[in-house]
């Protein structure tokens, strides 16, 4: 619209000085709309550009000389801005990832279910000794560790929790199977046991207190459930 | 004139004219307040930064190229202005009167013939490093110049009017290995402590410690005396720890018999292995 | 160099995600560059592309293909930014910032710094024969013009300054060994601190306050910076 009346205007000037070129005007298009804070309207691009220039012209090839490019001009409301291609967005984000070790709490949880899948909530407080808060199973099925299984077929059907594929892949593990038993653990020293050796002695209070209450059996039922 | 022409200061510094920032905070307030006045004295020779620049100005009444410009000329034009403010009763400031000063040092010893006694900088040399500085200030007011004129960003250069953050996000990854899930589970089936293997060195007596025993206690051993008497206290009853400890005491006799600090016998297999230090 | 370096890490990590084709990158580079208002180093943009890709073979592509259009690709020290091309400031009124008109003393002081740096105060005030009041190093500093370099290594070891890249990219200069005339002046020997031959007299009790350790020469590190 505006541009006919531009036009118009221009005639009634005469034609003192011509238009410059298309290829120019583009060129001076492309530069008001990088500089300018906020998308310009054809109407503001006239206002600026020489008389008897034709916005609306230049924007269209400019849009299609930005076309797939990095930057692509895009109608916004009444005016014309430059934006990041859409597939190029992530570029405009960083994201600083931090680590942070997995809590007692969940690692425990997380080695309970590892060790007895499909194992159910109850299941694992009672293994645990302490309840489970919903938090801490939510917690490793955002991270994609354990999901929900099928429901046992006992009463009240409560839900199972199974390791998933990402969990093996991230323990560099081929089955859950393959996790090492306890007896096994423990025959290849990586255990604490009551030494027998006769070099044992010097084990402080600190260490008693946590190790007195050594257990007798560690049980054969490992992987009962498979 | 009798001072020697190094001790002329001519180009005594004079503060630019930038009201309110002559804040140097050990300066005097007297101090300040003579600084201000100079100042305002300066504004009086119609605003010429220093005498340097009154010269630069004087020296363009010459239209010659500055290369070329007659020192003792513009020498004259100096002394002819300072004249003429003191007509006019304008207070000058201290540096311009030393310059004047300077300058008509300088005048008399262009004008006179050189003088083989005399020690230091020619007059012509003088003259020289005037011409030199006074092209040097024309040339970066030039370079300031063009560079003020350049397409400068913000006025004829311009950067994107709306630039795209970056989005800054914070994702968390928890880390557990292996290890971690086992010492869990052990933990939690066993109220085992599971832990990393580590070799036990608890009933073993090192080498290094033996060192460092032998050593302080060979100095004592003037006489042959029986290894088994350097094993630390307590390390005798346990077999075990015995063997230990006599092993890493004999092998540090025999690291200081290599040093020569020792010297050990034995009567024959399985007696007793004596030492005693060695005698100088 | 960090190319080189991103490129092993790269093997090293197998080739699992080969680097994409030149002419992605070229478009990543041109979002980059386009969403930022300030230059940017070919390191930080490697920084946020995908693995093995080498930002600075795309940039030069990019340079290419922007040569001549309304907005053009800048080099500015170690950085490069788009701004908009020099002969269509006319059209940009309406973007001009205000910037503080600056003194004679600041504009003289700014190019004695370009042409002199690295450069104390006291060689400064002996080319302009007057003081420099803080205020003047304190104005160009805060315009992120100016800012201080290394200690001199002369007794008193004072303080020299020289110009930044936020300098370069104001005036539109690749380098400092771009600044005009600057080959000239030096031929001409007006960036020695003392033409040939015998010196004359200089400082003065006065300078020596700031200054007295009037150092010998402008030594040859010009632009050690760059």
């Amino acid at each position: 619209m505006e541009d006919a009346e531009d036009k118009v205007e221009d005639e009634t000037q005469g034609s003192s000085f011509p238009p410059p070129p298309l290829e120019a005007q583009e060129r001076m298009v492309e530069a008001l709309l990088f500089a300018s804070a906020e998308p310009l309207s054809v109407r503001a691009m006239a206002e600026r550009l020489p008389r008897g220039c034709d916005p609306a012209e230049a924007v269209r090839a400019l849009a299609a000389r930005y076309s797939g490019r990095g930057v692509v001009l895009e109608r916004v409301g009444e005016g014309w801005a430059f934006r990041t291609a859409p597939d190029l967005s992530f570029l405009m984000q960083t994201e600083t990832v931090e680590t942070r070790r997995l809590s007692r709490a969940a690692t425990e949880t997380l080695a309970i279910i590892a060790y007895h899948q499909p194992v159910t909530r109850a299941e694992i407080e009672e293994i645990r000794g302490v309840a489970v808060s919903r938090g801490t199973l939510d917690q490793l099925i955002e991270m994609g560790w354990v999901r929900v299984g099928r429901r046992r077929q006992t009463p009240g059907r409560p839900a199972t929790f199974v390791v998933t594929e990402g969990f093996l892949d991230h323990f560099g593990l081929e089955s859950a199977r393959d996790l090492p038993g306890l007896s096994e653990l423990r025959a290849a020293g990586l255990l604490e046991s009551r030494p027998d050796g006769p070099l044992a002695p010097l084990a402080s209070a600190a260490e008693e207190e946590d190790t007195g209450e050594e257990t007798g059996a560690i049980d054969g039922d490992l992987f009962e459930d498979d | 004139m009798t001072r020697p022409p190094a001790d002329v200061p001519h180009l005594r510094p004079v503060p630019d004219t930038d009201p309110g920032r002559d804040d140097d905070a050990a300066r005097q307030l007297a101090d300040v307040a003579t600084r201000r006045a100079e100042e305002a004295l300066i504004v009086d020779v119609d605003g010429f930064e220093g005498p340097l620049d009154l010269l630069l100005m004087l020296s363009r009444t010459q239209k010659v190229d500055l290369m070329k410009i007659s020192i003792l000329r513009l020498a004259e034009q100096y002394l002819a202005f300072v004249e003429q403010a003191r007509r006019l009763r304008i207070e000058l400031a201290a540096d311009y009167l030393v310059m004047a000063a300077w300058l008509a040092f300088l005048k008399s010893r262009l004008l006179l013939p050189p003088d083989p006694e005399d020690e230091g900088p020619s007059a012509e040399d003088m003259a020289a490093h005037l011409a030199f500085q006074l092209e040097r200030l024309q040339a970066m007011r030039q370079a300031a110049s063009r560079l003020m004129g350049r397409d400068r960003l913000g006025q004829s250069r311009f950067q994107r009017g709306a630039p795209e953050a970056v989005a800054r996000s914070r994702r968390t990854e928890y880390q557990a290995g292996l290890i971690d899930l086992m010492r869990a589970y052990a933990r939690v089936k066993t109220k085992d402590e599971f832990r990393p293997y580590a070799f036990d060195r608890d009933g073993v007596f090192t080498m290094e410690q033996a060192l460092d025993r032998v050593r302080k206690l060979i100095g004592f051993a003037g006489d042959w005396t029986d290894l088994a008497d350097f094993l630390p206290d307590g390390w005798s009853a346990d077999p075990a720890r015995r063997r230990s400890a006599t092993a890493a005491t004999f092998a540090a006799t025999l690291e200081l018999a290599r040093e020569g600090k020792l010297e050990l016998q034995q009567d024959g297999t399985f007696s007793p292995i004596t030492i005693r230090r060695k005698p100088h």
